[in-house]
């Protein structure tokens, strides 16, 4: 471990010291206030290392992690979502929990998990990154573990982590067993060298996307969402819904470009059949929903068979338009839970469609917030969402998926009905059935608020010119 | 003065627009004056124009007047300019005097209703439109009339639209012709394809350079110019809305459908006759219809009760003589004999709406009766009216006119005996339903008391009527009787010469015959209805003839064959889609997708094991997969 | 050699099953501490004796350790064994045995088809996975150590007890 | 174990397989818990075996975290256990199952 | 410039009605006619200017290009142009503006903000797609137009609002992602062909693309325009859209929706594709003749009046694609008109039925008739939109209607005539409004007020226009005349289907009658 080593894990370190931090200041019984605030601005900082670090990328720490353009984006992204879920988690537990401390240290954690998915490239670091944030999540989700639904949720997160997490592991073990390494770019090396595709590569391949797909929740592996996007506090929802599945994709998409996995016919039909399947089942399932938040979570299932789509072709636009729609995913992702978190009260969450009735009549402004969100999970111009589908259906098209891309279009179709209803609700009626309530903080309920509309202003901002990011996106290339 | 002619179609406009637009803020003398005066300066006009056009006859043989182009695209670039020859002066002469009489008598007849000025505004638009038909310069500015003239009938058919059975009778006239305007409107499309223009002295000269004899191109368009004119003329087999039409008031039966747009059928064939002087068959066609029609309507006409259905029948019925001399080759005994029929069947309405009037708007003629002494005017009038429909011979207008179709039925180069013997059969029934109808009406006793007598404004244009009934046929004289052909003539400039068939000296014999067939018919009819009644009733005892006069009743069942081969399945079929089949397809697709979003909800069972079970079954999937492929 | 394993293996395997099926939590627990066992022999085996070592310190002794103290905790006896009983049902476990049968036939075909070539067996003393741990994969075990961090907070927030409230109006002591 | 590695990537495969059938067809949460480690044992001894096929310490430096890992979860797991027993007095499975559609 | 403008100028002005609804209910409106006036006069003034010049220019038909990268690194330009045919319907489209503002001024009296800005934000984004010659920034303002029109119709509605309104935006939401597929389907294949890719309308123009791909890409873009007009198997969101709507809503997407269909078929489907609408042709026409009868049987059973113009418009937009795949000047020229007289003709007749509704509470046309005792007025002016309907010479929609039978007679013959058949049906239709509405014997005794002031103005206004346009109809045919020259030029003119068997003995020297140029 060199000096450069250190500087250019900044942000990991920062993020594991930051929990270490925070449990320190829970031990000298700082108030929850305090906490929150702390661990926001630890958050602040471990963002803005990542500008600090750039002048060194591309860095290898060999043989476990790499630090390059893109993990620097998805860690931007992930600690990005984490902060805004940071946000939003203090009027969330404060009415909720008593010792809603520990939260942050898990958080943290949970965003290192991620963070060092993004930047592994070396099943070591990617089990123990996946296991970090997995770990974290169960804890995470079950955090109000006096409701049912928390509990429910957490063990049935818990007994599927570890069941595919089992894959994963044998998957990564007949790989090894077959390649003699476990870094990728030695795979990727040790492949080549071989005449003919090993059927223990390819099994070991399937293996370990069963335990990838259950994390990023792609049809078949997708029954648990639903119910752990229910039963978790609605800001880790947000964290799971965005900075677990960013991570996990990234680290997905970098193994397979290193080890150019896009040439073995099989695995990429399997990935086409699990798109195809991921984008019709997420958006059917969600037709007539009346959770809010499960229709989010299927709603998930969906866009990660978008991503897909732009995932299979493997080629230079994939990158652009996986970083695009990954970015207006997690943006506007974190919108629609954020509004969620704000509608929640003490005893359940904004999730019954019925809660939001007359919605923008109430709360003109949460309304708009929230419409702009579904508009943009819809797909429709004016928000990022639309443009980040065109750049997904441009990268499918390029190299001439177009089932893939057909399927999309047919099943976003699909899928604008119950953004709709959503929708549709919040202007019906007269009366909200959300009982006005005092807050208890109206100060972090604005700044909750305030939040919500800097995220919903970038929606439509990078919807209307989305130029400018997609130029500082061409800067984020991989190595 | 032919920059004058803009005026005579633009007056009665005019005053459409004062009255459409301010009608219900002018008293009725001011909507009367309007309405009635706008026609009456055009129809001074006319004369003044007319005058003019046959003291100095342009070297083109026609006034016209460009006012500004319609459209242009393309070649395509119709004009709405006027265009005044022969011809339409016959037309627009009829139109605008006759027009301005109903007008006056309108004046009176319509006093007390409370929609004065709407109808006044119709009338007017109609007149109008009619003139804009017969001056029209290009087909399409025609067409314009064309259907504007369907559009005023339609209105005021069902001018008293409270009752849902006028408003049946409008609906039905207008769609029943403009099924025949359609098939004129494909008629136009084929003429400017074939000559490039819709002008119509353009299309009369090109014609019979670009088209040989009996082309069958020619056939094809002339049939599509004659569906139209099947329509609007009330010929068969469109001839089943004009006994309906009767629900309008009784002037508006006068002009529209007795007078002047009935009879623009006849107009069009006689403007477009070089297209089917070009096809001999299409010509025939034409005979063989007017022959048709004149005698079912003549027999339909025997059979009404209501003095306006048996007009309207007998309407059919002459306008059939029309079409049988154009398409005998005849083309100026058509246009005389609509002259002549315009002035006495038009007085036949107004006089038949006077007596209507007078007995509280009763229509039956059974319930009429001895309104002789009652009403003189009114009998004088009707009587000689009656003279002309039923052709009396030598002293009535309709003989002279009558008599000539005849002749040429068999004389000229598209006559045939046949056709010649169906003319002269219904001038047989004609002369008996007009006797019919003067004796159930104004013979007898009284049936119902008289309420309202008609004043001034009504009786002047009856008499003024009357008088033309009775010597307008002088200005046409058969060449055996005088020989005076002052309207020939006149209309030789637009139309071509009648031409005989060879060894056709004479026509004493068929003027002998036609006269011993009408007087006949009026004695039969004396001898039924007048004499000796009883008989009536013996007839009625026979079943075949029971069923025959209901059949004739019924206009010979055409309305309950259309109904039951073509309103009824397109009523069904609309009404039993009324939803929408093809919207069942997109219900269906919705369906389908509730019904997987119900089929997968399933799997959402909440179930751990089962959602490890879907994991498994992934993996092997996966595996699977590598396995096989 | 090849003896031993085949028998240490039909152990495992036993073992294993007698896991899975066994009706009482203790009995199953023993039994995998078993498997636990003859797998670290196959470990020595392989050549791998600080896996072993570490297999029975840490797997069989401080993990499985934690079960039997759930189980106590709980008090799951003869009540729970009876329970299992009415559970396992071979409608109930017919299907998923039948579908785990379908994964390991294929496990099996993609295993055997796999032409591994021959090689010598080594054995990896200690300290080379020391040195390895330590050199190369030192992130590793620092991020194992807040992977740790992360059960240790997280089971420390979700085993304590509160108040629970079943229902707002329906309160309720939870204790342990 | 001189010729082939494929044994014991069977027996692990077998264990494996085993395991993942102890978690479907058991309803009680503690025994889905065993069965889990079950599987994540067959892993860790995939792994040990792939490491002594290359000769290399990495398989087993894989297996020392699993280890971590299995101890991280199951001690969370086994948490969930004692507040799941605590509200619905019972470990059935399938009594969680107030979320779904 | 006048065009970013008016885009801008619709947008904000739709914001600061939402923004000062909350405080004032009045001042939405006043905003919104406003900023409608604002764009109609200008583009009024512009075409006024332009039309002086418009027969001078002679390849160029365009009249303003304003370009602005947009998204660069796809190609994508913030590109506005407008030739005749956008300027036409621009002028249309502000027109009917004015009168949907006017014609809800009372209607709307809830969320008065809101309702102006969707209105407001439907204009801008119909304006948008009138302008675009991006490909990209077409189907941008595509979409846009369709969200505050789901909230027109699923908020301001009636009863089954909410069904209409998810009907709507699916159906064109659907069609419009496969336009999108084959917008970056055309965006890759000429960038492979040519190295530059772009989206630039006026560079895709001339790609080559494979025949076989070329009809699946047209197919595309077809579906989203064909849905939007609709063409008959598309049809089905349309009668509950119109019916369900608000006034100003029907109005709206009877008068410019339906338009933009149309729009993009002559301004897309045509010049990019045409050897693949060539092949297409006698197919899209066959649609469009069932259409025109299809439509008018449908509306003739129909008894809720708004339902039933909503299926009239089927039957005329059946016109539209007749005319266009006849490829020739007449045809669409006809087109064209069609557009315009359509608009206002149908968008009379859903003001009327708007009018109706709110003062008889109802849409069954059984439980009108006889309205004519009460209100005259509206009577004459719906008898004169019912004979618009219908085609009656002297009105605009004869001209456009001729005008479009009269080309296709060219190009098919046979379903010219069934086309020309559809003609009984539209009186069919017609007449049944009139007398079920205005005629008949009267069932009310209470007061019915016939028109108001602002409601005289707003017919007035559509009147003038389809008499003007039926009887000197020259100022349109002028301003799209080199637009549509230059269309019909892509296309060879064909002899083949006139001449069929009938027209065999023609002599030789007829064919310069027969065949144009």
């Amino acid at each position: 471990m060199s000096g450069n080593d250190f500087f250019a894990l900044t942000p990991l370190i920062l993020l594991a010291g930051s929990s270490v931090l925070i449990m320190l200041l829970i031990a000298i019984k700082l108030s929850h206030r305090v906490i929150q605030l702390s661990s926001l601005l630890l958050f602040i900082v471990a963002f803005s290392s990542l500008i600090y670090i750039q002048k060194l990328l591309p860095y290898h720490i060999e043989p476990l992690l790499v630090i390059d353009g893109f993990s620097v984006f998805i860690m931007g992204l992930i600690i990005f979502s984490s902060l805004v879920v940071n946000i939003l988690s203090y009027i969330y537990f404060e009415e909720k929990e008593e010792s809603p401390k520990e939260y942050y240290v898990l958080l943290f954690l949970c965003t290192l998990g991620a963070c060092v998915l993004a930047v592994s490239k070396h099943f070591v670091s990617l089990f123990l990154g996946l296991e970090i944030l997995t770990v974290g999540l169960y804890a995470l989700i079950a955090y109000l573990r006096v409701r049912h639904h928390n509990i429910e949720a957490g063990i049935k997160y818990l007994v599927l982590a570890a069941f595919s997490s089992a894959f994963l592991l044998f998957g990564m073990a007949l790989i090894y067993l077959e390649t003699g390494s476990m870094q990728f770019s030695m795979i990727a090396h040790s492949l080549t060298s071989l005449q003919s595709l090993s059927p223990l590569f390819l099994t070991g391949l399937g293996m370990m996307l069963v335990g990838v797909g259950f994390k990023l929740a792609v049809v078949p592996f997708h029954m648990w969402t639903a119910d752990v996007y229910e039963g978790a506090p609605a800001p880790v929802t947000a964290f799971i819904a965005t900075a677990s599945k960013g991570g996990v994709f990234a680290v997905l998409f970098r193994f397979f470009i290193m080890i150019d996995g896009f040439r073995f016919k099989v695995v990429m039909l399997i990935l086409i059949c699990i798109a195809i399947a991921s984008m019709i089942i997420g958006n059917l399932l969600a037709v007539q929903q009346k959770n809010v938040k499960r229709i989010l979570a299927y709603s998930s299932i969906a866009h990660l068979g978008y991503l897909l789509v732009a995932f299979i072709p493997g080629s230079m636009m994939s990158i652009k338009a996986l970083s695009f729609y990954l970015m207006a995913y997690f943006i506007t992702t974190l919108t629609a839970f954020g509004i969620v978190t704000v509608l929640s009260n003490k005893e359940t969450d904004a999730e019954n469609i019925e809660s939001y009735k007359a919605l923008f009549w109430e709360r003109p402004v949460l309304a708009c917030i929230f419409s702009s969100a579904l508009l943009s999970l819809a797909g429709i111009p004016l928000t990022v969402g639309f443009v980040g589908k065109f750049y997904i259906l441009a990268a499918g098209l390029q190299s001439g998926f177009w089932i893939t891309a057909l399927i999309l279009v047919i099943s976003s179709v699909i899928g604008l009905y119950y953004y709709l209803r959503i929708i549709t609700t919040m202007f019906a009626g007269q009366k909200s059935i959300l009982p006005e309530e005092e807050r208890a903080n109206p100060v972090f309920y604005m700044v909750s608020i305030i939040a919500l509309s800097v995220l919903s202003l970038l929606i439509i901002w990078f919807g209307v010119y989305p130029s400018g990011v997609m130029g500082s996106m061409e800067y984020f290339k991989l190595k | 003065m032919n920059n004058l002619l803009w005026l005579i179609p633009v007056l009665p406009f005019a005053g459409f627009l004062i009255l459409a637009l301010a009608g219900k803020h002018l008293s009725r003398v001011w909507v009367a004056l309007i309405g009635a005066g706008s026609v009456s300066l055009s129809a001074i006009i006319v004369p003044i124009i007319g005058i003019g056009f046959l003291s100095h006859p342009p070297a083109t043989g026609n006034y016209s007047q460009t006012l500004w182009t319609w459209m242009q695209v393309g070649d395509f670039n119709p004009k709405i300019t006027l265009f005044l020859d022969a011809l339409s002066l016959v037309f627009v002469f009829v139109i605008t005097f006759i027009g301005a009489l109903i007008h006056i008598y309108s004046a009176g007849f319509m006093a007390s209703d409370k929609d004065y000025s709407r109808f006044f505004a119709c009338m007017n638009l109609f007149v109008f439109s009619m003139l804009l038909l017969v001056l029209a310069d290009n087909l399409l500015l025609l067409y314009l009339g064309w259907e504007g003239v369907g559009l005023c009938s339609y209105l005021l058919i069902g001018f008293w639209y409270e009752n849902p059975v006028n408003g049946y009778a409008a609906r039905k006239a207008f769609i029943i012709t403009r099924i025949g305007d359609t098939a004129m409107a494909i008629g136009l499309f084929v003429i400017f394809y074939q000559f490039g223009t819709l002008a119509i002295p353009d299309i009369l000269t090109k014609a019979p350079v670009l088209w040989h004899q009996g082309a069958s191109i020619a056939t094809i368009t002339a049939l599509l110019l004659l569906a139209g004119g099947v329509g609007k003329s009330a010929q068969l087999p469109l001839q089943t809305w004009l006994p309906d039409a009767m629900a309008g008031p009784s002037p508006v039966s006068a002009l529209i459908h007795a007078a002047t747009m009935v009879t623009a059928g006849v107009y069009l064939i006689s403007r477009m006759h070089i297209i089917f002087q070009l096809s001999p068959i299409a010509q025939m066609i034409v005979a063989v219809i007017g022959a048709a029609t004149l005698f079912i309507a003549g027999f339909s006409a025997l059979t009404q009760y209501d003095i306006k259905r048996v007009l309207a029948y007998s309407t059919i019925s002459q306008i059939g003589y029309m079409f049988l001399a154009l398409g005998v080759g005849a083309w100026a005994a058509a246009i005389f004999h609509f002259m002549i029929h315009a002035f006495f069947k038009a007085l036949l309405f107004l006089a038949a709406g006077a007596v209507i009037e007078a007995l509280h708007h009763e229509h039956n003629i059974f319930k009429m009766g001895g309104l002789k002494n009652k009403l003189p005017v009114i009998f004088w009038t009707f009587l000689i009216g009656s003279a002309s429909l039923a052709a009396l011979p030598l002293i009535s207008a309709g003989f002279y006119s009558k008599d000539q179709i005849l002749w040429y039925a068999w004389a000229a180069e598209g006559g045939n005996p046949l056709l010649w013997f169906i003319g002269l059969l219904g001038a047989f029934i004609t002369a008996v339903y007009t006797t019919r109808m003067m004796i159930l009406v104004f013979w007898g006793e009284a049936k119902t008391e008289i309420g309202h007598r008609p004043g001034k404004l009504m009786t002047v244009p009856l008499i003024v009527l009357a008088f033309f009934s009775l010597f307008a046929g002088f200005i046409e004289l058969p060449h055996n009787f005088g020989h005076f052909r002052l309207f020939s003539d006149l209309l030789q400039q637009v139309l071509p010469e009648t031409i005989l068939k060879a060894g056709m000296n004479t026509e004493l014999q068929f003027q002998i015959l036609a006269l011993l067939s009408t007087l006949g018919g009026i004695y039969l009819a004396y001898v039924f209805y007048y004499k000796q009644p009883q008989r009536i009733e013996k007839l009625k005892q026979s079943r075949f003839v029971m069923n025959l006069y209901l059949f004739w009743f019924s206009g010979w069942g055409f309305d309950k064959l259309y109904n039951t081969l073509i309103v009824k399945p397109i009523v069904f079929m609309a009404n039993v889609n009324k939803n929408d089949v093809v919207d069942k397809l997109y219900q269906g697709v919705t369906f389908i997708t509730i019904r997987l979003y119900q089929s997968l909800s399933f799997t959402q069972s909440g179930s751990l094991r089962w959602y490890i079970m879907g994991l498994v079954i992934g993996a092997i999937i996966i595996l699977s997969m590598q396995i096989m492929l | 050699m090849d003896i031993v394993f085949y028998i240490t293996a039909f152990v495992t395997v036993i073992s294993t099953i007698m896991v899975i099926t066994r009706h009482n939590p203790v009995h199953a627990l023993l039994y995998l501490i078993i498997s636990l066992l003859s797998i670290s022999v196959i470990f020595f085996l392989l050549g791998a004796p600080f896996a072993a070592l570490l297999e029975i310190i840490i797997y069989a002794g401080a993990i499985m350790v934690l079960f039997i103290f759930v189980i106590m905790l709980l008090n799951l006896g003869k009540e729970t064994a009876r329970q299992e009983k009415e559970w396992l049902k071979p409608k109930v476990w017919i299907g998923p045995a039948i579908l785990s049968a379908i994964l390991f036939v294929e496990l099996f075909y993609l295993i055997t088809i796999a032409d591994v070539a021959p090689y010598n067996l080594q054995t990896v003393d200690p300290k080379t996975v020391a040195i390895s741990l330590f050199r190369p994969y030192l992130i590793g075990v620092e991020l194992a150590a807040m992977l740790l961090m992360a059960g240790v907070v997280g089971a420390a927030h979700i085993g304590q007890h509160k108040k629970m409230i079943l229902h707002r109006f329906l309160k309720e002591e939870g204790r342990l | 174990m001189k010729s082939s590695i494929e044994i014991v990537m069977l027996l692990a495969g077998l264990l494996f397989v085993l395991g993942i059938a102890g978690v479907i067809i058991r309803k009680n949460i503690i025994f889905m818990l065993l069965s889990v480690e079950v599987m994540l044992n067959a892993s860790g001894l995939a792994f040990v075996a792939a490491g002594s096929r290359w000769a290399q310490p990495d398989g087993q430096v894989m297996f020392i975290f699993i280890l971590a890992m299995a101890a991280a979860e199951v001690s969370i797991g086994l948490a969930l256990i004692l507040q799941i027993y605590h509200q619905h007095k019972s470990l059935d499975i399938d009594k969680l199952k107030e979320m779904k559609g | 410039m006048i065009l970013i403008y008016v885009i801008g100028i619709l947008m904000g002005g739709g914001l600061l009605s939402l923004l000062l609804g909350q405080w004032n209910k009045n001042l939405p409106r006043w905003i919104a006619l406003c900023t409608v006036l604002v764009g109609f006069i200008a583009f009024v003034f512009f075409w006024i200017n332009q039309y002086h010049t418009i027969n001078l220019r002679l390849t160029n038909t365009w009249m303003i290009d304003y370009r602005h990268d947009w998204i660069p690194s796809f190609g994508i330009s913030f590109h506005l142009a407008i030739d005749g045919l956008s300027l036409l319907l621009l002028v249309l489209t502000f027109f009917l503006g004015i009168l949907a503002v006017l014609c809800s001024w009372n209607d709307v009296k809830e969320r008065v903000g809101f309702y102006y800005f969707n209105l407001l934000w439907i204009l801008a984004g119909i304006s948008g797609v009138f302008m675009a010659v991006d490909l990209f920034l077409f189907y941008f303002f595509w979409e846009v137009m369709l969200i505050p029109m789901y909230f027109l119709i699923g908020i301001w509605g009636s009863e089954n609002r909410v069904y209409a309104a998810y009907k709507f935006f699916i159906f064109t939401q659907a069609s419009g992602l496969l336009m999108l597929l084959a917008i970056i389907g055309l965006y890759f294949i000429h960038g492979r062909n040519t190295g530059v890719y772009t989206f630039n309308y006026f560079e895709l123009l001339g790609t080559a693309i494979p025949p076989h791909i070329a009809f699946w890409l047209m197919l595309g873009f077809m579906i989203a325009f064909v849905v939007k007009l609709p063409i008959v198997p598309f049809h089905t969101w349309l009668p509950d859209a119109h019916s369900e709507a608000p006034t100003a809503g029907s109005l709206i997407l009877a008068g410019l929706l339906l338009k933009t269909g149309a729009y993009g078929i002559l301004r897309f489907v045509l010049p990019l594709f045409p050897e693949a609408a060539h092949d297409l042709a006698p197919w899209a026409m066959l649609f469009g003749v069932i259409g025109i009868i299809y439509g008018a049987i449908l509306s003739y059973s129909q008894t809720d009046l708004k339902r039933l113009i909503a299926y009239t418009s089927v039957s005329h937009m059946g016109f539209v694609i007749l005319g266009i795949f006849a490829f020739n000047e007449l045809a669409l020229q006809g087109v064209v008109m069609q557009l315009v007289t359509h608009a206002i003709s149908t968008g009379a007749l859903f003001i009327m039925a708007g009018m109706l509704k709110e003062r008889l509470h109802t849409r069954n046309i059984n439980h009108m008739g006889g309205l004519w005792t009460q209100m005259p007025q509206m009577g004459a002016i719906g008898m004169l939109f019912a004979m618009a309907s219908l085609g009656l010479p002297g009105l605009g929609n004869f001209i456009a209607e001729f005008l479009i039978l009269l080309g296709a007679f060219k190009a098919n013959v046979l379903l010219t005539i069934m086309a020309t058949i559809g003609l009984v049906f539209s009186a069919i239709y017609s007449l049944r409004i009139v007398q079920k509405v205005f005629l008949g014997p009267s069932e009310r005794s209470d007061y019915i007020s016939d028109f108001s002031f602002r409601e005289i103005v707003v017919m007035a206004a559509l009147t003038l226009s389809i008499v003007w346009l039926g009887l000197y109809p020259q100022p349109v045919i002028n301003t799209v005349k080199l637009m549509v020259n230059k269309l019909a030029h892509i296309f060879p003119p064909e002899n083949k289907n006139v001449q069929q068997e009938n027209y065999q003995e023609i002599p030789l020297s007829t064919h310069k009658y027969l065949v144009k140029k």
